[in-house]
């Protein structure tokens, strides 16, 4: 069993893509730090891949903040995806499969969803986007 | 982080060593597109055992690197895709495309030499 | 066709060698989880290489040897799921609980090797 | 290109669980020949094992019809899975995720019904059970 790890919050500034890469790492070593195994671990660093992409291609900067999470009596990990760019028009419409705005799959958002256990997204035109995600140890 | 790619005979093989970023990728797509044309290859094989996660932007690479290349007579084959990354890839919703996989090198080469439908 | 099992130090090792009827699964989850117990052994590596389908009877047979040897101690490792394997079986909406998996039997029993969290 | 393939239907009897073995490596067998590649093969060997064993545990015996199959300029693959059972009481409820009347996964059709282009059931209590399923070459 992993002991708690509350202090291990970090923040990831997403500038370039090779910060992409530098967060999933971060990701997949604090997931397994809060006691996640297996395919969770590739999920938890895919999720934060799509998450951080979004940001360089729509907003073109960001920050990643991972965070364990700990709530009645689950432990998990909470990703935090914030930017100050344009916002999302219209976010229904975003969520859905195979929807993009840039040529791209447009399974980021959507396929984010279905991985996570948890899925918040606020956002506000000309102020930026928030994405909050989360995890529990199952 | 430039991926290493080794003719051998009529086939490419791209060796990916470590995480890539998404230039990389673009890279590797270019450089496979280019050597498949001077080359002539009629196969591909594009090891991604190191890679511990095929994200949205990955698989569209991958899917572009066989749709380009077989514009040129060449079949395209994934080799090494981690169980865990598989799983993922299928329950975000993603497929790679055109893309025939298989679990190693070996296999990989050994498709191309089996006779093909 | 009965799976042979190797005693490796503390792992077993069931190397699957060929397609296997239903019963052949059944014999397969009792040799291990008996074995586990006699051994003492501390992980059990299933090698399914040569399997062309997990179908949900495959599944529900790993997911059991892996609860079973979990009882005893054990952890069980599934490697060598091919990928058209693996795509397929989140397909059909099937997920092998509480097993992990490598690409093949060396990160398998690297697995084992690593400290656990 | 698959020349056309018409006259290799086959009809594998399942008596007992090795003829599931059998029935799926003939199918895998006739796909490949009518063209099918990759996944599509995984796909139709799972599908072809999943009925089979609906058939031995619910019908005790049954027939597994595989056919190639042509239509509209596509060509594909016809499995149809027949026996003289007990029939489905609720085939609707047979077709949910996780629905068995025998301690297992509840994933055979539904599971059937999401890999296969086509999906036909017919049921008729005290008479038997027919699954017809097609997936097309894309
Ligand atoms: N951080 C963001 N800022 C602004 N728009 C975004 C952001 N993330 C996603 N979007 C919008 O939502 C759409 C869907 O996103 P996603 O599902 O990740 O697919 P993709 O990135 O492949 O287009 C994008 O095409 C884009 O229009
Ligand atoms: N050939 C058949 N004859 C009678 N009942 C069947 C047959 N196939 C399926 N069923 C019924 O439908 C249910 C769901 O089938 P399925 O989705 O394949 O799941 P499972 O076989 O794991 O229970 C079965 O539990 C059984 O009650």
């Amino acid at each position: 069993m992993a002991a708690e790890a509350r202090h291990l919050e970090t923040s990831v500034p997403i500038l370039a893509d090779i910060d992409i890469v530098t967060a999933r790492q971060q990701g997949r070593a604090l997931a397994e730090r809060v006691g996640f195994i297996g395919s969770d671990l590739t999920v938890i660093a895919t999720v934060i891949s799509e998450l951080g992409r979004n940001m360089l291609t729509y907003a073109e900067k960001g920050v990643i903040r991972l965070r364990p999470h700990y709530f009645g009596g689950r432990r998990g990990i909470m990703v935090v995806a914030e930017d100050e760019g344009p916002g999302i028009v219209d976010v229904e419409l975003a969520l859905q499969d195979a929807y993009s705005t840039s040529k791209s799959l447009g399974l980021g958002l959507p396929g984010t969803r279905r991985l996570m256990d948890e899925f918040d997204i606020v956002s506000v035109l000309g102020k930026g986007t928030k994405v909050t995600v989360t995890k529990w140890v199952s | 982080m430039q991926v290493p790619i080794l003719k051998q005979g009529d086939f490419l093989i791209a060796s990916i060593q470590a995480a890539l970023t998404d230039a990389d990728l673009r890279q590797l797509q270019d450089d496979l597109v280019h050597r498949v044309s001077i080359y002539r290859s009629l196969g591909v094989i594009v090891d991604v055992t190191a890679l511990d996660v095929l994200d949205s932007f990955a698989c569209r690479t991958l899917s572009g690197i066989a749709q380009m290349t077989r514009l040129r007579g060449a079949k395209t084959v994934v080799v090494g895709i981690q169980p865990d990354v598989a799983f993922t890839l299928v329950q975000m919703g993603l497929r790679l495309e055109g893309v025939a996989t298989t679990l190693d090198l070996e296999e990989g080469l050994a498709l191309f030499n089996r006779p093909t439908n």
